[in-house]
């Protein structure tokens, strides 16, 4: 593959054609700030916090669309680089909520990470900032819109992950805002095929997204993250247990080999029954109608016991194994062997979905 | 009409055309042609096509070509229109009412008298 | 050196070329033959007089007397009635638009006299509807010379060789952008015109859709031949319904002469051509939103590159040309490139279409030669200020242009000259402002317009421009403070540096220009509460009253 | 010339089936399909989203976005007759503000609002592209030039006048 050398802060690096200003950047340990890129949804090159200085371009390009070419030189601190992006910082702010001391994301909210990186304060311009009511009437998540800087990442990771189109960007201008058709909630059946996978929740760069579950549940730095893979089914998609004073508050995404940061519903917000008093912890033998807790030991004896009397009386094929997909593929493997070597039938089946 | 096929055609076909058009202006019919772009219906052209045909109707005129062009630019002094009668210059009358026209067919379409004083140009035919 | 009594200059440009003026001078010099005039008078073929309507063109000196339109026929009146007895013919000589009074000499021709119409050359002389009027005028030559004789590259050379550059606003070389359409890969090819004239204040893409659609179509079957493309797509805005109805029906009739469809003029050639009417949005004036719409998505522009010419309608390698454009296309052809790169400067050839707007004595549309002093433009063709009010500056290049003071009004009219201005030729809107225009209320109301027009895709843009509005309105209220100007400045600068498309770009071009023209102006909004012009209502009272 | 569109809804269900059916799947036609709507239905109603959602297999929130996207299309019905004023630049040079004032006062509504008994929409347009008649305004499409602001009473009068009128005949 061609290859092309360039000059990005006076650190020479070589890349494959067609590598972006910004990729090439982060080669040689130089990272830029960015709101809209992300590397696993298409390009929109549109929040321009990512501008770089090359001589010889007319303007400040975007360095998440641009393509290093070879003998470029590219400034990512020059002054006017670093002037430009404190009036980005400045002009979001301007149109943001000033409640970083309550925000849920605090901590983990890009704006206010490069805001303090810049030294940029709220109230450079004032004027209008918008007041849209706060969404906050299904049980997953929270949509703040004041709070959102439309980096267009949710509606791309719904269209481009999630393929669902659930939300698009409506309106044009000072007035566009993401939304689900006709301005109506997620929740409304009718007219919005939201499935709450919380893909968007995931890429969201600001405060405008939260998982509903977490809130007030302690601050992001507090928490304390457990990788590990979701129990709900064979995919096995890889996230983190938000993990506080000891108790599960919540899941989120994390880069998972099988799943990248992609969840569905069960997985992303299905983390209640971790603590629910409902929970079964121990088997239960049912003794005179009634279920009793009974210790692991006692309750797998009692089950080979009874599997080896009836292959006994009736032979194996008398016996069928139902297994489940929530178990991974090494537990239905071991389910299977037992099936035809242990019991010696073929009669097993998987559920094939929860 | 058949498709032009090739290009020969296409040379002899435009012959044919100008002599239509010649014919249709030397021809003893008088042609009125009523600029019909956006500018000159913003301006009124639809009331002055109305308004002569009205007019010719009453006065039980045939033989007129009434047909259209687009704007040419000089929209400010848009109504406008042309009469070209045959072996005449073309007069072209421009910031026309629905009273100025009807004075204009009776007085140039009918009796050959050109209204000098709304008349933009002229041109050679 | 022989002296003679008098000469008769006979125009030979290309026009009158065309126009059968050899016939003329064979029978004037016939006629002189005949008088025994052959000692006393000289007939001279002249360059082109720049007055093509017109033609064919004779001037007879030392009078200067100018005939229009002569033919051979009238060779034998000039000869008896004005070179014999020294009677002028009055009958050939041009009148007045205004007056109707005839006008000999060539001298005093008012507007006409510097137009040469090249785009507009049919329009508001044909009947758009009728495919024979345009025949007649040699249309769809230009597609046979191309079709049958011509390869996509010597195609593509005539018009690099022209110098023609897109008249759309960017003016780019047209020529370049077929070569690098026709050099992309890609089974599938498309050409696009756009047709989303939506600066507001210009309307000569409309005048030629509505009275010479046909000239758009020729054209984009010559460039679908140039660059390997057999379909095209005309994008018209809805606010122009009836171009759209005069197109669809010319579409229909090309069709079905032939000049669209399957095999084309029997040379193998195929073109088709679809209308998409654009829903009301500026933004889809910029290529890559244009496109967008085209595939019926929301008008917003993605970064370049890839551009259109190798990325564009559904990935497909796409040219994009502007209706001006298209329209010079078939006279180029024919004409050839010299004829076209004749006229103009050295870098903006040929002409350019300009609408006179704003407080101008006859508005109007004009296709000048590139290069002309914007004086002449307004006081020779438009008749000067309305009222005989001063001029304060010109505004070239709309809601996303700037103003060329009164003090600049000897610039020619060129991309190069225009652009060292601060400001741009754009699709050629040239909006008049007197004295009584208060450029702070009009920056505002363009401010107004670009806010309401971004798409908000990008940050500078959505954000930066409503913070510039709110700026604005501000200082029309009276409001303004001294931190304003430095703010307006950064704003201008940052949007104009890191916006996502041209547009965006362009949208604070207003501001900067009012703030190198016309700085006292704004100041005084500031400073002393005052509107210099009377114009902004919180700020009408005298200095001293409001200090 | 075409009439002031009636807003009639009879028979359209029937008729939007048929332009669905042309445009079936065809992503691309999407705004063209919204502009048909839009001339018949005055306005672009909600099941209609829906129905064009499904059988052009396009999510409905980009129905909705394109909707909100182009000036062209509204969400609410607009009235019988459309009054646009030319808000371009030389509209506005030769005196459009005073012209749209006008209307407000006659009408009694703002930019982008119906009058109560359906009868009168005012809207703003961006160049109507007859600038050397300016000020321009469009009624129903139908552009009109050299508008005055004491020319608006009467206007609005002419149109009830011919509402009268056409409703008789109905």
């Amino acid at each position: 593959m061609a290859e092309v050398t360039l000059t990005i802060d006076g650190v020479q690096v070589t890349v494959p054609k067609s590598t972006t200003v910004l990729d090439a950047a982060e080669n040689v340990g130089i990272i830029i700030p960015t709101l809209c890129y992300d590397p696993e949804l298409s390009k929109p090159g549109a929040c321009r916090m990512c501008v770089v200085e090359i001589p010889g371009m007319r303007n400040l390009p975007a360095s998440c669309v641009t393509e290093a070419a070879d003998g470029m030189v590219v400034y990512t601190a020059s002054p006017a680089v670093i002037k430009a992006r404190k009036t980005n910082l400045e002009l979001l702010l301007a149109n943001h909520p000033a409640d970083c001391l309550n925000c849920h994301k605090s901590g983990e909210c890009r704006l206010q990470q490069y805001a303090y990186n810049y030294g940029v304060d709220f109230g450079a311009f004032a004027g209008e900032k918008h007041r849209y009511p706060i969404e906050d009437d299904n049980p997953f998540l929270v949509r703040d819109l004041n709070k959102c800087i439309m980096c267009g990442k949710c509606v791309q990771a719904c269209e481009e992950i999630q393929a669902n189109s659930a939300i698009s960007v409506a309106y044009r201008g000072f007035d566009a805002k993401v939304t689900p058709a006709m301005d109506y909630p997620l929740s409304t059946t009718e007219y919005s095929n939201c499935v709450f996978c919380g893909n968007c929740v995931a890429v969201c760069p600001t405060g405008a997204l939260t998982e509903k579950q977490m809130l007030g549940k302690g601050r992001r730095w507090e928490v304390e993250k457990v990788r590990t893979t979701c129990p709900y089914c064979g995919v096995g998609c890889t996230f983190d247990l938000n993990v506080m004073n000891g108790k599960v508050i919540g899941v989120t995404s994390t880069d998972g080999d099988v799943n990248g940061r992609a969840l569905c519903v069960k997985g992303r917000f299905g983390a209640g029954f971790i603590h629910h008093p409902d929970r079964l912890k121990t088997p239960l033998i049912k003794e005179n109608g009634a279920f009793m807790e009974a210790t692991w030991d006692e309750a797998i004896s009692l089950v080979a016991e009874k599997l080896v009397g009836l292959k006994k009386k009736y032979g194996p094929d008398a016996i069928g194994v139902l297994s489940s997909a929530r178990c991974t593929n090494e537990e239905n493997y071991l389910m299977s062997k037992f099936t035809r070597a242990v019991i010696g039938t073929n009669n097993i089946d998987h559920c094939a979905r929860l | 009409m058949k498709k032009i096929k090739s290009v020969n055609e296409l040379v002899k076909f435009k012959e044919i055309v100008l002599e239509k058009i010649k014919e249709r202006q030397y021809g003893g019919k008088t042609t009125i042609v009523v600029r019909m772009g956006t500018c000159g219906i913003a301006a009124g052209a639809r009331d002055v096509m109305m308004a002569m045909i009205d007019e010719m109707d009453k006065r039980n005129i045939s033989g007129v070509i009434i047909t259209q062009a687009g704007c040419a630019g000089i929209c400010d002094h848009e109504p406008m229109l042309e009469v070209i009668k045959p072996g005449n210059p073309q007069v072209i009358y421009g910031d026309l009412d629905e009273e100025k026209v009807r004075r204009i067919v009776v007085d140039h379409v009918i009796n050959g008298q050109v209204v000098e004083d709304w008349v933009l140009g002229q041109k050679a035919s | 050196m022989r002296c003679y009594r008098a000469h008769v200059l006979v125009c030979a440009g290309s026009a009158c070329v065309t126009l059968g003026c050899h016939p003329v001078k064979e029978a004037i010099l016939e006629g002189i033959k005949r008088h025994r005039l052959e000692e006393e008078i000289k007939v001279v073929e002249t360059g082109c007089m720049g007055f093509c309507e017109q033609g064919p063109l004779i001037v007879v000196y030392p009078e200067g007397v100018m005939y229009c339109r002569v033919q051979a026929e009238d060779a034998a009146v000039i000869v008896s009635e004005h070179l014999l007895k020294g009677r002028v013919v009055e009958r050939l000589l041009y009148r007045d638009t205004d007056t109707n009074k005839p006008i000999p000499f060539m001298k005093d021709q008012p507007s006409l006299s510097k137009q040469i119409k090249v785009a507009m050359r049919n329009a508001g002389f044909i009947n758009p509807e009728d495919i024979e009027e345009y025949i007649a005028n040699e249309g769809y030559f230009a597609l046979a010379k191309v079709l049958s004789g011509m390869s996509p590259e010597a195609v593509i050379n005539e018009i690099k060789d022209s110098g023609l550059r897109g008249r759309g606003g960017a003016g780019f070389l047209t020529g370049s952008k077929w070569e690098f359409t026709n050099k992309a890969q890609g089974a599938q090819k498309y050409v696009v015109c756009n047709g989303d004239e939506g600066v507001p204040g210009v309307f000569m893409d409309r005048s030629i859709l509505e009275g010479d659609p046909h000239s758009v179509i020729e054209a984009m079957a010559i460039a679908g031949y140039a660059i390997g493309a057999d379909q095209g797509y005309v994008y018209v805005r809805a606010e122009y319904p009836l171009a759209v109805e005069k197109l669809r029906h010319a579409i229909n009739q090309a069709r079905e002469y032939g000049f669209l469809g399957y095999n084309i003029l029997g040379t193998g050639f195929s073109f088709e051509l679809n209308i998409r009417v654009g829903a009301g949005a500026f933004v889809c004036g910029e290529e890559t939103a244009l496109l967008a719409s085209i595939e019926g998505r929301r008008g917003t522009p993605k970064p370049r590159p890839p551009f259109p010419a190798n990325k564009g309608l559904w990935g497909a390698p796409t040219l994009i040309n502007n209706v001006e454009t298209l329209a010079s296309i078939p006279p180029i052809i024919l004409k050839g490139s010299d004829w076209y790169a004749s006229m103009g400067t050295e870098k903006s050839k040929g002409t350019k279409v300009f609408a006179l707007t704003g407080r101008i004595k006859r508005p109007g549309l004009i296709e000048v030669p590139m290069g002309m002093p914007l004086r002449e433009i307004i006081y020779d063709i438009g008749g000067g200020v309305l009222n005989n009010k001063k001029l304060k500056a010109v505004l070239a290049g709309g809601p996303v242009g700037g103003f060329i003071p009164a003090d600049y009004l000897d610039v020619s009219m060129d991309y190069e000259s225009v652009a060292e201005l601060g400001t741009l030729i754009g699709s050629g809107s040239l909006s008049v402002i007197d004295e009584d225009t208060c450029v702070v209320d009009l920056v505002k109301f363009f401010m107004e317009f670009s806010c309401e027009e971004s798409c908000g895709k990008c940050t500078p843009c959505r954000e930066g421009l409503k913070r510039m509005l709110e700026i604005l309105t501000r200082v029309t209220e009276g409001k303004g403070q001294e931190r304003d100007i430095e703010d307006l400045e950064r704003l201008s600068d940052f949007i104009k540096n890191t916006a996502l498309c041209g547009l965006g770009q362009a949208a604070p071009s207003p501001v900067l220009s009012m703030l190198r023209y016309f700085r006292p102006e704004f100041e005084a909004h500031i400073r002393d509460k005052h509107c210099p012009a009377s114009v902004c209502a919180a700020l009408l009272d005298s200095p001293c009253q409001s200090a | 010339m075409e009439a002031a569109t009636t807003k009639c809804r009879c028979g359209l269900e029937a008729e939007l089936e048929k332009v669905l059916a042309a445009h079936e799947g065809k992503k691309e036609d999407l705004i063209e399909v919204l502009y048909w709507v839009q001339k018949n239905y005055g306005y672009v109603p909600k099941e209609v989203q829906v129905v064009i959602s499904e059988k052009m297999k396009v999510p409905l929130s980009t129905v909705y976005d394109v909707i909100t996207f182009y000036h062209l299309f509204s969400l609410k019905p607009k009235g019988k007759y459309e009054i646009s004023v030319c808000n371009g630049t030389a509209c506005h040079l030769r005196g459009a503000p005073f012209i749209l004032k006008s209307f407000e006062k006659e009408l009694g509504i703002k930019p982008q609002d119906t009058t109560g008994d359906n009868m009168f929409s005012l809207g703003l347009i961006r160049c109507l592209g007859a600038c050397a008649v300016a000020p321009n305004i469009s009624i129903n499409s139908e552009p009109h030039g050299r508008m005055e602001p004491e020319l608006v009473t009467k206007i609005v009068k002419a149109l009830k006048e011919k509402s009268k009128l056409a409703d008789c005949i109905e």
